[in-house]
């Protein structure tokens, strides 16, 4: 045992002085249980950021410490804790959901490690938060962005279907809400449903007989794609919008007919990547996997790995933590995987929005909204 | 008179298993209730012990009534049974099993065990000692740490008979204590039953199909048929009472 | 509410209450014969539903022959579980054996998740199936049609089985002992694991009539829909192969019908499964056609 | 017997000066992970425990815990947030102004936690204790989740699923150390008290029970609050250590985890669930290697597989199950164990 | 019939049977008697091998130490167990093709044979079981058992819980089936009434033979009279 021990000791030694430095950045991501789905295509992103630049430019490497969260909040802070304490990461990436981010920004913030969420939209997340940053955009501009395209496209009446179960949903549908009445439309109809949910024939009957002009749907793609198939089996034919959740390949699968049309926000569109290192990240990523249809969330997961390495390079000591974090603040017109980036003070992201629509299977770029 | 049923009556749906059947035990007498299987012997335990409702009529114990009251009640006004087939708490031990029936005696509140305070000890002390009392009554003391279950039948039976015992009762119910047990053991139990009521000032409502146990302990017998009485008198009357005979006891073993 | 949507509403409610009644049998018959809350079963279905999609999408069989591979398949892996986690454990302590289902169920989660991916998969569903009919007003798919007329048929099948044949017998004999099943020269052992096929199979065949519903597979879809479905079964009477299915009614119902006419309450929609059940149970403890097992045991 | 046996007091008093003697050493020189794993466990001592009480020492199938951590959490979050964190961070709906008035310090607040779902349980256990068996575990299942749904769907008090944010960081080892020692020696008061043979004995037999006088009802009930407060604590302990809680952390697979911890330790065992919670909980983030690629004898390296672990973890639980029917302590106790071996000699 | 040589059976640690020889010919009524806890229902466990045991269990020329019960049912070895436990969810009838459920081709036949042995069982065919009256249902345990056509018919307690004037009748239905040529072996702690039938008995006392011989023999002898029989 004393030998081994020795042994280890000597070659840790070695390699301090052959190789350059390890440097820890965590990731917390539901990679099993309910969030599962969601963390994995997340996670893709990140893991392939780093394969692509997996060093700094001082030569240290940066090793990646994944942990599974489950996304379960005991597990959160565990894992969180573990990886500033036992790991020494210098910063975090994380943990999708924005009560579970609340969860890893609570611990991370007393430690002073910064951490990036990658698709965690609730406006209040980092507010009063000195370590909490993010790469995408917040709900309320996201529904502003819709509301104003409903309102220039002459639509005055809408239904809102949010799901309870998500925060995002809630969070998004009371942006759009907000920005709609103001801009002097009207709300004819809410209906919560809950994620999981695959039976929504008597929402949708009973948003038919609203007879809205405009359809607003924040919601993920399982709960969108149905409510769209079940509109179409009973003639409802209105025009229907919905935010990042829907944008991605499986909607279209899950949609097929019944989502032509259908329009929708995202950070993202693998068909116009807005960026050149989009082009080559999709080039990797097709290389890697042998599709194309890469998904925002995968974007987004990759961006929150880049923004981090680029504040790590900007920083004497890559380590530090707390000129991390500056440095984060401080990223201006980053190009991103998923776009052109700028996060503030605040640490929340300024962030062009795209809307998109699905057409004949496919992804269709309709316009750039900037902030 | 300690016990009376007063015309009672219970229906099961649309069966009726006990029909306006009466009957008196005076204190410390030992009464039997015999009758063919599903005449409503059980059926009249759980009626007096309060876990079924009689349909009709009523049961005083000590001139009160017993309607309305739960089956813990009762037993707490000196109501104690046994089972038909022991049913002793398994995964505890013997003096455990006594001190159950001390339950309801021990004064010491949830709060005062929490805290560990003196009257938990002293109470706990008290009814330690006067469990470990009626296992030695009954000879089974030396058991009082096993686990009951891994007692022999005839001590089963006898740390049933303890746990009753400690409830404090002046009634006590015995459904077939001689089930399965050899002539050997079935004496010994007659014997200490017979002790018993002396020294506990019991009176003893027992059923019986044992019809030699039946004659060797009981002063009198109610005999069931089918929910309705058609005996009450001495056993020794009634082997030859011709009703008894073909309702019940048949002309297979006459001895 | 006009009449037509009333009507588009019951039928909706018979479609979704057919699916849980489908999975709620399984519970029904394996609670019956061995007191299991059997927690895995709802995952059988998951699995169910996952056979279907390779079946189409990966091994491009036809439709059919899909379904009976996951029919086929569901019920050859509800055995083994049997095989393999509860025939060591039947005299064991009953809480032994729901741990080994709750461990069944983790890991057929966790191992779908890990092998292949928590990303929801489209299942394809065939064309004639989601082909629309309008009948008179009422609007709905073939397959959400085809489902109540397949569990009709397959309860009949069912009851057929237990009240007709000799192993039908058996298993009702089974529900109140075991071990004189044994002594009339039946291999109890047997009968159990037919009822896991048997109920295995059901799963799996809601679970496809699910996929093409609500077109997606994923490895936890059977986690909610299996507690509900068990919640149907309670509600029906466990134990009652045909209090399952009304169970199952009752439920879907119950579900679709909140919505459509308390849409405030919408968001208490899973919960009412719960609630309709601790009512029942409240008034009736056994259940609407159950029967109480730990009296009637002897 | 504790008080039989003079021998068994400076026995337990020496575990309980050791275990203060842990707490302070880990909480003053561990690294902040074990720390933090040491009291997750602390807090799912206190609730295994309790769980243990009803499920285990009662023999009341309930399903219930995930229910009654959550009713403590909330009520603990609400009273240790003050009104400007409130108002600040509910996001869906404004709160209620009774909602901002809550205000209590740490002690109070864990005293309200668990009172409350005390209460709760209280009023529960008229309809509860109406079924038996199975049955119970259906309609406890049914109340943690509608519990659940009820947290989701009123955002004017709980801020809906988004949860509640921000809670002050009072949890440390010290006390939910504290709080399971204190639960522990409390359970086994009870349990050791003729209320604990009260409650021995309905679970062995239930009619028998009420045929000793027993008021079974009473005793049932009397283990439900009793576990329903603990567990409320635990819940509040929770809330201050997390500092963040939402609707999604009390599904029915905390139960089930309480569920298995306590089966695992032996159903009725309270040192069994103590043993039962260290192994899952610490077990749990022991296994995370199998999440991590490996090399196995340097000959073949497998990838990352994240989720491994909870099957593998799965696995294990059937096996043990499978060999060790009666959990790892069976019902027996610390205390049984030393019997034996003296008893033996 | 049945041999049976040094039999031991065990509960865990608990040794129920420690090491009994014994045996049953054919066309005979054999008894074992003794208390509750004797050993007897685990000695019929033991030989229809739902128990751990060891030992050398014979059963008309073959070994059954490697086969499960219901094989040895299926052989021949049929079981009325304590209790009676029929099957009360189940009618009458059904009670009946359970009995016979590896036996299809002579399922009516012997359902007739049965109805006319047992003439209130057939009364009551369309019954659910759990109605039937406690006599009524040990005649109809005894002829679900028998419609395996057993070689060995082995009833545990049939006069446990059942009134004298039932008693009699269950044991002159026994005695009817003797005649029939049915093998018996009868597990029984009312010794007196097991004695009167039976051509040979065993006592079992703690889990051993205390005592053997030709039944008619043992109600003679006084010493026997005294000890087992209660005077």
């Amino acid at each position: 045992m004393k030998k081994l021990a020795t042994l280890a000791t000597a070659a840790a030694l070695l390699a301090s002085f052959s190789v350059a430095k390890e440097i820890k950045i965590g990731a917390v991501m539901p990679m099993s249980g309910p969030l599962a789905a969601y963390g994995q295509v997340t996670y893709e992103g990140i893991e392939l950021a780093n394969e692509l630049q997996p060093t700094l430019k001082n030569g240290d490497t940066v090793k990646l410490v994944l942990v599974d969260n489950k996304g379960d909040k005991v597990e959160t802070s565990t894992a969180t804790t573990r990886l500033i304490s036992a790991d020494g990461v210098v910063g975090i990436l994380g943990a999708l959901t924005s009560s579970n981010t609340a969860a890893v920004i609570a611990v991370a913030e007393k430690k002073k490690i910064p951490v990036i969420a990658s698709v965690a939209t609730n406006d209040k997340l980092t507010a009063k938060r000195e370590f909490a940053n993010r790469v995408c955009f917040m709900d309320s501009f996201q529904g502003e962005v819709i509301a104003n395209y409903a309102i220039s496209q002459g639509y005055k009446t809408a239904a809102v279907i949010s799901d309870q179960a998500q925060v995002y949903s809630l969070g998004l549908a009371k942006a759009f809400e907000k920005a709609f009445t103001k801009a002097g439309g009207k709300i004819t109809k809410e209906v919560k449903v809950t994620s999981g949910d695959k039976d929504f024939k008597a929402v949708v009957a009973q948003v038919k007989s609203a007879n809205p002009d405009f359809m607003f749907l924040p919601l993920y793609h399982p709960e969108a794609s149905l409510i769209a198939r079940q509109s179409k089996d009973i003639g409802l034919n209105k025009p229907m919008f919905s935010g990042d959740g829907v944008a991605n390949q499986t909607m279209i699968d899950l949609g097929g007919d019944a989502i032509e049309g259908y329009m929708f926000t995202d950070f993202f569109d693998y068909s116009a990547p807005p960026t050149q290192a989009s082009k080559d990240f999709i080039a990797a990523y097709e290389k890697k996997t042998g599709k194309k249809e890469m998904n925002s969330f995968t974007a987004l997961g990759a961006d929150t790995y880049n923004v981090m390495l680029a504040a790590m390079n900007k920083c004497a000591d890559p380590t530090d933590s707390v000129c991390i974090n500056k440095e984060i603040k401080n990223t201006k017109n980053f190009e991103g995987v998923s776009g052109v980036l700028n996060i503030d003070e605040s640490g929340n992201a300024s962030r062009s929005a795209v809307i998109k629509e699905f057409k004949n299977g496919k992804m269709v770029y309709k316009t750039t909204v900037n902030p | 008179m300690i016990l009376k049923v007063d015309k009672v009556t219970k229906n099961f749906g649309g069966v009726t298993a006990i029909k306006e059947t009466s009957f008196s035990v005076a204190p410390k007498e030992i009464y039997g209730l015999i009758g063919p299987n599903g005449a409503g012997k059980t059926t009249m335990f759980n009626i007096i012990t309060g876990n079924y409702e009689a349909s009709e009529g009523e049961v005083f114990f000590r001139n009160e009534t017993l309607h309305g009251l739960k089956p813990h009640q009762i037993v707490r006004r000196g109501v104690a049974r046994t089972f038909q087939n022991i049913r002793l708490f398994k995964s505890m031990s013997v003096l455990d099993n006594v001190l159950i029936g001390f339950d309801f005696q021990a004064r010491y509140s949830f709060a005062e065990s929490i805290l560990r305070l003196p009257r938990f000890f002293g109470e706990e002390k008290r009814i330690r000692a006067k469990a470990m009392e009626i296992l030695k009554y009954l000879g089974i003391e030396k058991f009082a740490e096993h686990k009951a279950t891994d007692l022999s039948y005839g001590q089963q039976r006898k740390v049933e008979i303890a746990r009753a015992l400690a409830t404090n009762p002046e009634l006590l119910l015995l459904d077939e204590p001689a089930a399965g047990m050899n002539p050997a053991e079935t004496k010994e139990l007659a014997d200490l039953i017979y002790k018993a009521r002396e020294d506990f000032d019991l009176t003893v409502l027992l059923i019986e199909h044992d019809m030699k146990f039946v004659n060797q302990l009981c002063d009198r017998v109610l005999v069931l048929d089918y929910g309705k009485s058609i005996f009450e008198g001495k056993p020794s009357d009634a082997i030859k009472d011709p009703e008894v005979v073909a309702a019940y006891l048949g002309d297979f073993i006459h001895d | 509410m006009d009449f037509l949507t009333f009507m588009q509403q019951m039928v909706n409610g018979f479609s979704l209450g057919s699916m849980y009644a489908l999975i709620a049998i399984g519970y029904t018959m394996v609670y019956g014969v061995l007191r299991l809350i059997n927690f895995a079963h709802g995952d059988i279905m998951m699995v169910g539903a996952f056979l279907g999609y390779f079946g189409i999408a990966v091994l491009d069989l036809p439709f059919a022959a899909a379904a009976l591979l996951a029919v086929v398949g569901s019920a050859t892996l509800g055995m083994l579980t049997d095989k393999i986690a509860y025939k060591p454990l039947r005299n064991a302590p009953k809480i032994s054996l729901l741990i080994t289902a709750i461990g069944i169920s983790f890991f057929l989660e966790n191992a779908f998740n890990v092998f292949f991916g928590g990303v929801p998969r489209a299942f394809p569903v065939p064309d004639y199936m989601s082909h629309i009919l309008n009948l008179g007003g009422l609007v709905f798919s073939v397959s959400s049609l085809l489902v109540p007329i397949v569990t009709l048929i397959l309860l009949g099948g069912i009851l057929w089985v237990l009240f007709k044949t000799k192993y039908g017998m058996a298993i009702r004999a089974l529900a109140f002992d075991v071990n004189t099943v044994n002594l009339m020269g039946i291999d109890a052992n047997r009968i159990i694991m037919i009822v896991f096929g048997m109920g295995s199979a059901l799963a799996a065949v809601g679970g496809v009539f699910w996929a093409l519903n609500y077109p997606t597979v994923e490895p936890m879809m059977g986690v909610l829909i299996g507690l509900k479905a068990f919640a149907a079964a309670v509600v029906g009477g466990i134990g009652s192969v045909t209090g399952a299915v009304l169970g199952g009614f009752i439920i879907g119902f119950t579900e679709v019908v909140v919505i459509a006419f308390m849409p405030e309450l919408g968001g208490y929609k899973d919960a009412f499964a719960f609630v309709f059940l601790i009512l029942v149970l409240l008034f009736k403890p056994t259940g609407i056609l159950g029967y109480d097992f730990e009296k009637s045991r002897f | 017997m504790g008080f039989i046996i003079k021998k068994d007091q400076w026995i337990n008093l020496a575990i309980v000066a050791a275990t203060l003697w842990f707490i302070w050493f880990a909480q003053t020189h561990l690294d902040e992970y074990t720390v933090r794993i040491l009291n997750n466990i602390a807090i799912f001592i206190i609730l295994a425990v309790s769980y243990n009480l009803i499920n285990g020492v009662t023999g009341q199938f309930s399903l219930e815990p995930n229910g009654f951590v959550a009713i403590g959490a909330y009520v603990a979050a609400l009273l240790l947030l003050d009104a400007d964190a409130k108002e600040y961070q509910y996001d869906i709906e404004s709160p209620y102004p009774w909602v901002l008035a809550l205000q209590a310090n740490f002690v109070w607040a864990l005293f309200f936690a668990g009172t409350f779902s005390a209460l709760l349980a209280l009023a529960l256990s008229f309809p509860v204790f109406r079924v038996r068996g199975d049955y119970l575990a259906i309609v406890t299942l049914g109340f943690g989740f509608i519990i659940r749904i009820l947290a989701i769907n009123n955002p004017e008090i709980t801020n809906g699923s988004l949860g509640l944010n921000d809670i002050p960081e009072f949890s440390n080892l010290y006390w939910t150390g504290g709080v399971a020692l204190l639960a522990v020696i409390a359970i086994l008061n009870i349990v050791d008290s003729k209320f604990g043979r009260a409650m021995k004995a309905i679970r062995d037999d239930e009619d028998a029970a009420i045929a000793m006088g027993v008021n079974t009802f009473k005793i049932k009930t009397m283990a439900f609050c009793t576990s329903a407060f603990l567990e409320g604590v635990g819940g509040g302990l929770l809330a201050a250590l997390l500092t963040s809680i939402s609707p999604d952390l009390f599904t029915f697979f905390l139960t089930f985890q309480l569920l298995i911890i306590i089966v695992l330790g032996g159903l009725g065992s309270t040192t069994g669930a103590i043993i039962g919670t260290v192994l899952v909980m610490g077990g749990s983030e022991w296994m995370r290697f199998l999440d991590e690629p490996m090399n196995i004898f340097g000959i073949v390296e497998t990838p990352a597989m994240p989720g491994m672990r909870m099957v593998v973890f799965s696995i294990i639980l059937i096996f043990v199950m499978l060999f060790a029917r009666e959990g790892i302590m069976g019902k027996r106790e610390l205390k049984d164990l030393f019997k034996k071996k003296r008893g033996e000699s | 019939m049945i041999s049976v040589k040094n039999l031991h059976v065990y509960y865990g640690l608990i040794e129920a049977v420690k090491g009994i020889d014994f045996e049953v010919k054919e066309g005979q009524i054999v008894s074992l008697i003794g208390s509750n806890g004797a050993g007897k229902t685990s000695t019929l466990a033991a030989l229809l091998n739902s128990v751990k045991k060891t030992g050398e269990v014979n059963f008309s020329g073959f070994d059954t130490i490697n086969h499960k019960t219901h094989t040895l049912v299926q052989r021949g070895l049929a079981l009325v167990p304590e209790g009676r436990r029929i099957f009360i969810n189940l009618s009458v009838e059904e009670n009946l093709r359970m009995g016979a459920f590896n036996n299809d081709e002579n399922y009516e036949r012997l359902r007739e044979v049965m109805y006319t042995i047992f003439p209130r069982v057939k009364e009551k065919r369309n019954q659910m079981a759990g109605t039937l009256s406690g006599g009524e249902q040990q005649m109809l345990a005894i002829s679900r058992a028998l419609m395996c056509e057993p070689k060995l018919l082995m009833l545990d307690e049939p006069s446990l819980g059942l009134a004298p004037k039932i008693v009699g009748e269950v044991f002159e239905t026994i005695v009817k089936l003797k005649e029939e040529g049915i093998t018996i072996l009868l597990v029984e702690q009312n010794a007196f009434a097991a004695l009167k039938i039976s051509d040979y008995a065993y006592v079992l006392e703690n889990g051993k033979i205390a005592m053997q011989g030709i039944a008619k023999d043992m109600i003679g002898d006084d010493t026997i009279r005294q000890k087992y029989l209660g005077g």
